[in-house]
C-alpha cells in the first residue's frame, strides 16, 4: 500500500486547538467566540474531507511527529476506518456547535468560554484517536480526551455534577491506568512494537492464556466503550449539558472507546489470530450481556437522558459484538453502526435537549402530549428512534441487518436471538415516549410551550433527515468499509 | 577556560555566596542581582558541560592538578551532566520566581538567605559531580546545614523543631555514610570512586565491604527519605518557607537518590549489588511498601503541602524500586524519574507557593474558587498534578512507562501493581483539589449563576508567573523528548554496567 | 522509643562489630590504608610542595578542595546562626543604663535614649552582674598574647602541628575571652558585627579566590603551581605559598565565624550583655 | 581464646569506638531532652573521628611531619616511620562539620526554647498540640 507523508492529519487535530486561544481571547464577545468555534469545526471537517480521495484510492496518509519511545514514534496514520470515524465526529461537531449556541444561550449557562474550549480539546483528542498509528499515540489522545471531558461533565458545578464527575474520572482513568496501560506495556514487552498492522503485531508465539488476559484487559481498559460492568459512568455523565451528552456521550467519547476496541482487535491482535484461537468468545458474551442488560435497564428509566444513556450502552455493545464476531458481515455491521448510531443517537439527544430548553422537563412522564406543542422535535425523535431500533426507512436498519447476517456467518445462533430480543426491547422503551407525546392529552405543565430556538431545531432536523438518507445512499460508507475490510480480512483470509 | 568548567560550575555560586554575604553588610540591594548572576553562570556552564559530555564522552577533572587516587577528581558522564542541568535550572528559575517574596519576607537578612540558598545549590552540584567519596560527605553536609537553616526559617511555631529533628536524622544519615566510607577506606585504602571500584572486586565477599555498603546505603536512604526512614521529611517540608520549599523539596531527595544509583553503579558494581548481596528483591518490596504507604498517608492529609510531602516519599519509592530491579530498562526509568520528579515536584511546589498568596492556608478547603481567581497559576498546578499522576504526554507518564517495562522484564509484578495503584491514588489526591479549585465557589454554592462577578481575577505577578508557565511547558517537553533523553543520555551509561 | 532505639543500636552495632573481623589489626603497617594512597603523601609531599608537615600538605593542597568546602561548612554555620537567631528589633523598648561614676542604674521607658557616645553612662540589661576586677585585668592582659600565639599557629602550620583552623579558633577565642570576662557589648565594640560578617565571607573568599585565580592563570582550580607565574619563586615553592595564603584565609574565616556563632548563641541574637 | 586474641585484643580499638558510637546513637534516638540528644550526636560524631584516626595509626610511626635538613636536602623518606596522614586530614574536616552542625543545632534549640520554654520532647509535643 502506498504511503503518503503529509502533515494534514496533524493539522486536522490542531485545527481545533488553534481555536482555543481565540476562543479565550474573545471570551467577552460571545459572537466572535462562537465564530471561532465554527471556523475550527469547519476547517477541521474540510481537512478531513480533503484526505478522502487519497484514502479511497488506496493510499495511506502518514505523519510521524517524532520518536517518543524507542521503536514507538508519535505517529498519525489515516486509514479508511479512522477516516470514517473522523468524518462522523467532525461533521457532527459542526451541527453540535450550532446546537450548542442555541442551547447554551437558551438556558443562559455560565462559563461558556470554558465549555467551548474543552469541547474543542475533546474534538482534537477524538480525531487524534481516530488517526493514531500506534497504541501509545492512541493512549495519549485517549487520556487527553478523558481529561478534557471532565470539566464538561462537571459543568454545572453543583454537588450532583461533581459527584458524577468523580465517578466519571474514577471509571475512565481508573480503567485506563489500571488495565489499559499495563496491557499496553505487556504487549510492548512481548512484541517490541506498538504500531498497528493489518495482521496484528502480537504474534502467535505468545501463549493463548496471555493473549486472552490481554484482550480482556484491553476491552475493560477502554471503559469509554461502556462494556458492563464498567458502564456506570455513562448514566452519571448525563448531568452534563445536553450538547455534551449529544456529541461526546453519544458520538465522540463512547465511540472512541468502541473504536479503541476495534483497533485492538483488528490492529493489535489481528482478526486471523483471534479467529484461529477463538479468543473473542468472552468478549461476545460480555457484549451480549451488555446489550440485554442495557436495554432492560433503559425500560425502567423515566429520565429521558438516562434512558438514552442506557440505550447508548446497549448500542455500543452492538459494535463490540459485531467486531468480535470476526466475520466479514459482522465487521461491516459494526463499522456501519458507527455512523448510523451516531446520527440516530445525536438526534435523540438533541431532541431531549430541545425539550429541556423549551419546557425545562427532563422526565418522560412529564412529556405527555408534547407532540402537539413541539411537532418537529417529536417527529425527529420518532425517526431517530426507528433508526436505533433498526427499522426501515432509517439507516439503523442497515447495521442491524449486517449484524444479523454476521452472526449467522459466524455460526452463533444465540447472538442472533440476542439481537432480535434487543430490537424488541429497543422498541419497548422508545415507542412509549413517542406514544405519550402524540396520543396523550397535553398536560397543563407543558401547555403553551413552543418549539425550541431555531439554532436547536435545525441541527436535529438535519441529523434526522440524514438518518433516513443513509438507508438509501449508504454507498460512501460501504465503499470506505470495503476498503477497510480489504486491509483487515484481505490481509489473511 | 572551558577546561575548568567542572570546577567553575561549583565554585562560581560558591564565590557568589561569599560576595553576597559580605556585601549584604554594605549594600543590601545588590544581593539579588549577584545571586541571579551567581546562578545564571553555572546554569550556562552546566548546559555547556552537558553538550561537551555528549560530544566528547566522559570528562574527568583533577582538582589542584593532582591525579585521582591522591587528589580529588570530578567525574562527569551524561547522566550526572543532565542532573546538574536540572539542579541549576531549578535553582535559577526558583530564585527568579520567588525573589519578590524573599525580598519582602527576609528583608533584614536577605544576604544570609541568598548566601545559604547558593551554598545549598553548591552542595548539590558538588554531590552530583564529585568522584571522591569523602568529598561527597563534605558537600552533603554543606547541603544539609544550609537545608536545615532554610527550613527553620519557616513557620516559627513548628519549623525549628521540624528542622532540629531533621538535624538529628540527617546527622545519623551522614554519620552512617561516613562510617561506610571509613570501612571502605580500611579495606581498600582509597577514597576515589573509580579507584575503589577497581580495587573492590577481590573483596566482594568480605563482610566489611558488605557492611560498608549497607551503611552507605542506609545513610543515603535516610537523607532521601526512603520509607521507613522518612520520618523527618513530612514535617520539614511542610513548614519550610515557600521560596525554599520549591528549592529543597524537588532537589535534596532526588539528588540523594542519584547518589544511591551512583554508589550502586560506579563505586560498587551491579554485579556486587545484585549478585553478591541477594537483597534486591527485599529492597524492591520495601520500595513497594514505600510507594503504598506514601500514597495512603498522602490520602489522609487535608493540608495540600503535607500531602505533597508524602507524595515525595512515594516517588522516592519509585526511584529506589526502579534502581533495585536491576535491569537496564528499570534503571533508565529510575534515572529518568529523578529528572522528571525534580521538574514536577518543582512545578507543583512553585505553583503552590504562588497559590499561597491568594489563600489563607494550605488546607484543601482554602482552594475553592481559585481557578477563577488565578487561572494560569492553577493551570500550572494542574499540569504538574497530571504529571505526578502520570498522564501522557507529561513527563511523569514516561518514567512510569520505563519503570513498569523494567518491572515486567524483571518479573516484579508486585511493583507494577503498586505503581498503578499509586497512580490511581494520585488521581484521587489531585482531583479532589482540582474539583475544589475549579468547581466550588467559596461560601455561596452557586448553581447556574455567573461566578465571574463574585471573584475578581488576581493573577500572580509576572515575575513568578512566567517561570511557572515555562516550567509547566517544560514538563510536557521533557515528556515528549524523553525518548531521546533515554536513548542519548541515560541508556548508554546505564547499560554499560547492567544487563 | 527506647526499645526501638535499643534494637537499632544493637543491630547496627552488631553489624559494625561483626565486620571488624576482616579488618587488618590495629597499627598494622601493611594494611591497605597505609600502603595504597598515603605513602605517596609521605614520600613526595616535601618534594612536591615544600611543606614538611604532611597533614598540612594533604589538607591544603592534595585535598585542598575538601578543605575549601570544610571552610565553607564553617561559614554556613555562621551564616545559619546569624539568620536563625539575630533579632534586629528589640522585644521591649525599656532601656537600662548604669551611671559609671556612681554605679546607679537608670531605667528609661519609652522612646528616649542616651547617645551611645556617652562616657558616663553604660548600656546594660535588666540584671547586671558586676565585673570582676582580677578577671578583667588578666583577660585584657592576655588577649594580645593569645592573638600572637594564634598568628604563630597559622604561620607555622607548614612545619609543626597547626594551621588555619587551629589558629583561627584561637584568634576567635581571644575576642570571646573579652565577651566572657566583660560582656558581649564590650567585645562587640572591639570587634563589630559588620566587620565580623565581612571577614567571615572574606576568609573563605580568599580560599576560593586563590583557587579561582589559579584557574584564571591557566591551571586547574586550586593548582597553586600556576602562582609561580606571578610570584618570584619556583613552582614547588609556589605551592607552599599558595598553602600559606589559603591557611590565612581559613584562619580569618574560622575566627570570624566562631565569634559570630558565640555572639548569636550567647545573646540569643539580641546582642545585649550576653552570658 | 584464639578468637579473643585475633578479634578482640588485636582490634580492641574498633570495639571501643563502636561501643562509644552506639552510646551516642542510643542517646540521639531514645533521649527525651533535646540537649541530651545533641550531646549524643556529639558523642556519635566524636567516636567516628576516633575510629578514623585509629585507622591511620602505624606501629612505630610518629607524627607525619617529615624530618628534613634545613635548605631542603634530598633524602629518601621511609613512609613506615610516619603514621598515615590522610585520616587526620579527613577528621579535621569531620571535626569542623560536627562543630558546625552542633552550632546550627544549638541555634535551633534556642529558637525552640524561646517559643515553648522547654526542651523536653514530650512537653514540646503537648504544647504544640495545645496551640
Amino acid at each position: 500500500m502506498e504511503t503518503i507523508h503529509s502533515i494534514r492529519p496533524l493539522l486536522a487535530i490542531l485545527a481545533s486547538l488553534f481555536a482555543i486561544p481565540l476562543i479565550v481571547g474573545f471570551s467577552r464577545r460571545p459572537a466572535m467566540r462562537e465564530f471561532w468555534t465554527f471556523a475550527a469545526a469547519g476547517s477541521k471537517f474540510l481537512i478531513i474531507v480533503s484526505m478522502l480521495p487519497l484514502v479511497l484510492t488506496g493510499r495511506r496518509v502518514t505523519c510521524t511527529i517524532f520518536e517518543i519511545i524507542p521503536g514507538v514514534p508519535l505517529q498519525l496514520t489515516v486509514d479508511t476506518l479512522g477516516l470514517l470515524f473522523a468524518l462522523v465526529s467532525s461533521s457532527l461537531w459542526i451541527l453540535t456547535s450550532i446546537y450548542s449556541v442555541g442551547y447554551m444561550r437558551g438556558l443562559g449557562e455560565h462559563s461558556q468560554t470554558r465549555y467551548f474550549c474543552f469541547f474543542a480539546v475533546a474534538l482534537s483528542a477524538t480525531i487524534g484517536v481516530a488517526f493514531s498509528a500506534n497504541l501509545l499515540t492512541l493512549y495519549i489522545f485517549y487520556e487527553i480526551l478523558s481529561l478534557a471531558t471532565y470539566p464538561l461533565v462537571t459543568h454545572h458545578q453543583d454537588e450532583e455534577a461533581r459527584s458524577s464527575g468523580r465517578r466519571y474520572l474514577a471509571y475512565i482513568l481508573g480503567s485506563s491506568i489500571g488495565l489499559f496501560l499495563p496491557a499496553m506495556l505487556i504487549s510492548y514487552h512481548l512484541a517490541g512494537t506498538l504500531t498497528f498492522s493489518a495482521s496484528g503485531f502480537l504474534g502467535a508465539s505468545i501463549s493463548r492464556k496471555v493473549l486472552m488476559i490481554l484482550l480482556i484487559m484491553f476491552v475493560f481498559g477502554a471503559a469509554k466503550a461502556a462494556v458492563m460492568p464498567l458502564h456506570a459512568w455513562l448514566p452519571a455523565a448525563m448531568v452534563a449539558p445536553t450538547p455534551v451528552s449529544a456529541l461526546l456521550h453519544a458520538v465522540a467519547v463512547v465511540k472512541v472507546g468502541v473504536f479503541v476496541i476495534i483497533r485492538i482487535i483488528t490492529g493489535v491482535f489481528g482478526v486471523n489470530l483471534l479467529k484461529s484461537l477463538s479468543l473473542t468468545t468472552p468478549v461476545i458474551v460480555l457484549a451480549c450481556i451488555t446489550i440485554l442488560c442495557g436495554s432492560l435497564i433503559a425500560l425502567s428509566q423515566d429520565n429521558l437522558k438516562r434512558l438514552l444513556a442506557y440505550s447508548t450502552i446497549s448500542q455500543l455493545s452492538y459494535i463490540v459484538l459485531g467486531v468480535s464476531l470476526l466475520s466479514q458481515r459482522g465487521l461491516t455491521g459494526a463499522f456501519i453502526h458507527i455512523p448510523m448510531h451516531a446520527f440516530g443517537k445525536i438526534t435523540l439527544f438533541f431532541c431531549a435537549g430541545a425539550i429541556f430548553v423549551a419546557t425545562g422537563k427532563k422526565n418522560i412522564s412529564e412529556m405527555k402530549g408534547l407532540g402537539r406543542q413541539m411537532p418537529i422535535t417529536m417527529a425527529a425523535f420518532f425517526i431517530a428512534s426507528l433508526s436505533i431500533i433498526g427499522l426501515p426507512p432509517c439507516g439503523g436498519f442497515l447495521s442491524k441487518w449486517n449484524l444479523v447476517l454476521g452472526s449467522i456467518e459466524a455460526h452463533r445462533p444465540l447472538v442472533l436471538v440476542v439481537l432480535l430480543v434487543s430490537s424488541l426491547l429497543n422498541a419497548g422503551y422508545f415507542m412509549p415516549v413517542v406514544y405519550k407525546a402524540f396520543f396523550f392529552k397535553t398536560e397543563s405543565a407543558v401547555a403553551g410551550v413552543k418549539e425550541a430556538p431555531l439554532c436547536c431545531l435545525i441541527p436535529l432536523c438535519l441529523t434526522a433527515i440524514f438518518s433516513i438518507i443513509f438507508l438509501f445512499y449508504p454507498q460512501p460508507f460501504y465503499e470506505l468499509i470495503s476498503h477497510a475490510l480489504k486491509c483487515i480480512i484481505g490481509a489473511g483470509v | 577556560m572551558t577546561g575548568n568548567y567542572p570546577a567553575l560550575l561549583v565554585t562560581v555560586p560558591l564565590l557568589a555566596a561569599f560576595v553576597i554575604y559580605g556585601c549584604s553588610w554594605l549594600h543590601k540591594r545588590s544581593c539579588l542581582f549577584m545571586a541571579l548572576l551567581g546562578l545564571t553562570i553555572p546554569f550556562a556552564i552546566s548546559v555547556a558541560l552537558l553538550k561537551k559530555v555528549l560530544i566528547n564522552g566522559h570528562i574527568s577533572y583533577h582538582l589542584g592538578g593532582w591525579d585521582p587516587p591522591w587528589g580529588i577528581a570530578y567525574e562527569l558522564d551524561p547522566i550526572n551532566a543532565i542532573v546538574l542541568v536540572a539542579v541549576t535550572t531549578v535553582a535559577l528559575v526558583n530564585l527568579i520566581a520567588t525573589s519578590k517574596e524573599i525580598e519582602t519576607r527576609f528583608s533584614d537578612r536577605r544576604g544570609a538567605f541568598y548566601a545559604l540558598y547558593l551554598l545549598f545549590v553548591v552542595g548539590l552540584l558538588g554531590i552530583v559531580a564529585t568522584g571522591d567519596l569523602f568529598n561527597l560527605y563534605v558537600l552533603l553536609e554543606i547541603a544539609s546545614i544550609t537545608g536545615y537553616s532554610l527550613i527553620a526559617m519557616g513557620d516559627p511555631a513548628r519549623a525549628p523543631l521540624s528542622s532540629l529533628n531533621y538535624v538529628f536524622m540527617g546527622t545519623i544519615g551522614a554519620c552512617f555514610y561516613l562510617l561506610g566510607v571509613g570501612y571502605i577506606y580500611i579495606m581498600t585504602g582509597s577514597l576515589n570512586m573509580a579507584d575503589v571500584h577497581a580495587l573492590l572486586p577481590p573483596l566482594y565477599h568480605s563482610s566489611a565491604i558488605v557492611v560498608a555498603f549497607i551503611f552507605c546505603l542506609v545513610g543515603v536512604m535516610i537523607k532521601m527519605g526512603f520509607f521507613p526512614l522518612h520520618s523527618w521529611l513530612p514535617n520539614a517540608y511542610t513548614y519550610v518557607p515557600s521560596p525554599a520549599a520549591s528549592l529543597i523539596a524537588p532537589l535534596m531527595t532526588k539528588v540523594m537518590a542519584y547518589v544511591m544509583i551512583r554508589l550502586m553503579i560506579s563505586v560498587f558494581s551491579p554485579k556486587f549489588v545484585f549478585s553478591s548481596i541477594a537483597a534486591s528483591n527485599a529492597v524492591v518490596w520495601l520500595a513497594c511498601l514505600a510507594i503504598v504507604m506514601g500514597a495512603l498517608m498522602a490520602l489522609a492529609q487535608r493540608d495540600v503541602r503535607r500531602m505533597l510531602t508524602y507524595i515525595i516519599v512515594s516517588e522516592i519509592g519509585y526511584i529506589v524500586g526502579g534502581a533495585w530491579i536491576g535491569n537496564a530498562t528499570a534503571m533508565s526509568g529510575a534515572v529518568l524519574h529523578i529528572i522528571n520528579d525534580v521538574l514536577m515536584t518543582f512545578c507543583v511546589f512553585l505553583s503552590l507557593g504562588a497559590i499561597a498568596r491568594s489563600t489563607k492556608g494550605y488546607q484543601i478547603e482554602n482552594f475553592s474558587g481559585l481557578f477563577k481567581k488565578i487561572p494560569v497559576t492553577m493551570a500550572t498546578f494542574v499540569v504538574s498534578g497530571l504529571s505526578i499522576i502520570g498522564i501522557p504526554p507529561t513527563c511523569g507518564f514516561f518514567s512510569k512507562w520505563y519503570l513498569i517495562l523494567g518491572a515486567i522484564e524483571g518479573g516484579h509484578y508486585g511493583f507494577i501493581v503498586v505503581l498503578l495503584l499509586s497512580s490511581l491514588i494520585n488521581i484521587i489526591l489531585f482531583f479532589r483539589i482540582f474539583e475544589e479549585a475549579f468547581f466550588v465557589y467559596p461560601k455561596t454554592n452557586a448553581v447556574h449563576t455567573e461566578g465571574e462577578a463574585s471573584i475578581a481575577i488576581a493573577e500572580t505577578p509576572f515575575v513568578t508567573l512566567i517561570p511557572l508557565v515555562l516550567t509547566a511547558i517544560l514538563l510536557i517537553f521533557t515528556g515528549i523528548y524523553s525518548g531521546s533523553l533515554i536513548a542519548l543520555i541515560i541508556k548508554p551509561v546505564v547499560s554499560a554496567g547492567l544487563l | 522509643m527506647k526499645r526501638l532505639a535499643l534494637l537499632i543500636v544493637i543491630l547496627s552495632g552488631g553489624l559494625l562489630l561483626y565486620a571488624t573481623k576482616d579488618f587488618p589489626s590495629w597499627g598494622d603497617p601493611n594494611s591497605p590504608a597505609s600502603t595504597h594512597v598515603s605513602p605517596r603523601y609521605l614520600e613526595k609531599s616535601l618534594e612536591e610542595t615544600a611543606v614538611p608537615n604532611v597533614v598540612t600538605a594533604v589538607l591544603a593542597d592534595y585535598r585542598g578542595y575538601d578543605t575549601m568546602f570544610e571552610t565553607t561548612v564553617i561559614f554556613c554555620a555562621g551564616v545559619a546562626c546569624f539568620m536563625l537567631l539575630r533579632k534586629f528589633e528589640p522585644e521591649e523598648r525599656d532601656l537600662y543604663y548604669r551611671h559609671i561614676p556612681t554605679g546607679l542604674t537608670l531605667h528609661i521607658k519609652g522612646e528616649k535614649q542616651i547617645p551611645s557616645t556617652s562616657k558616663e553612662f553604660e548600656k546594660i540589661d535588666a540584671i547586671w552582674t558586676p565585673y570582676d576586677f582580677i578577671i578583667n585585668t588578666v583577660s585584657r592582659f592576655l588577649v594580645p598574647f593569645i592573638q600572637l600565639f594564634a598568628l604563630y599557629v597559622i604561620a607555622h602550620g607548614h612545619h609543626s602541628p597547626g594551621g588555619g583552623f587551629q589558629g583561627g579558633v584561637i584568634l576567635g577565642a581571644s575576642i570571646i575571652v573579652l565577651a566572657v570576662a566583660f560582656n558581649l557589648r564590650t567585645a562587640v565594640r572591639r570587634f563589630g558585627e559588620k566587620i565580623d560578617g565581612i571577614m567571615s565571607a572574606l576568609g573563605v573568599f580568599i580560599y576560593a579566590g586563590v583557587g579561582a585565580f589559579c584557574a584564571i592563570l591557566g591551571a586547574e582550580f586550586l593548582n597553586y603551581r600556576a602562582l609561580a607565574k606571578i610570584l618570584p619563586v619556583g613552582k614547588v615553592m609556589a605551592r607552599s605559598h599558595g598553602i600559606l595564603a589559603v591557611e590565612i584565609g581559613v584562619g580569618i574565616a574560622v575566627m570570624a565565624v566562631m565569634i559570630c556563632i558565640y555572639n548569636n548563641v550567647a545573646s540569643e541574637g539580641k546582642f545585649d550583655e550576653g552570658l | 581464646m584464639d578468637f579473643l586474641l585475633t578479634h578482640l585484643v588485636a582490634k580492641y580499638n574498633f570495639w571501643l569506638y563502636i561501643i562509644l558510637m552506639m552510646i551516642g546513637l542510643y542517646a540521639m534516638i531514645a533521649k527525651n531532652n533535646l540537649i541530651k540528644k545533641l550531646v549524643g550526636m556529639n558523642i556519635f560524631q566524636t567516636a567516628i573521628i576516633l575510629f578514623y584516626v585509629s585507622i591511620g595509626s602505624k606501629r612505630g610511626g610518629t607524627i607525619p611531619i617529615v624530618e628534613h635538613i634545613a635548605g631542603g636536602g634530598e633524602h629518601a623518606i621511609n613512609p613506615t616511620r610516619y603514621v598515615n596522614p590522610l585520616p587526620h586530614v579527613l577528621m579535621l574536616t569531620a571535626i569542623v562539620v560536627s562543630v558546625s552542625t552542633f552550632g546550627v543545632a544549638l541555634a535551633l534549640a534556642i529558637k525552640i526554647y524561646q517559643r515553648y520554654k522547654t526542651l523536653e520532647e514530650d512537653e514540646l509535643l503537648t504544647r504544640i498540640r495545645e496551640s
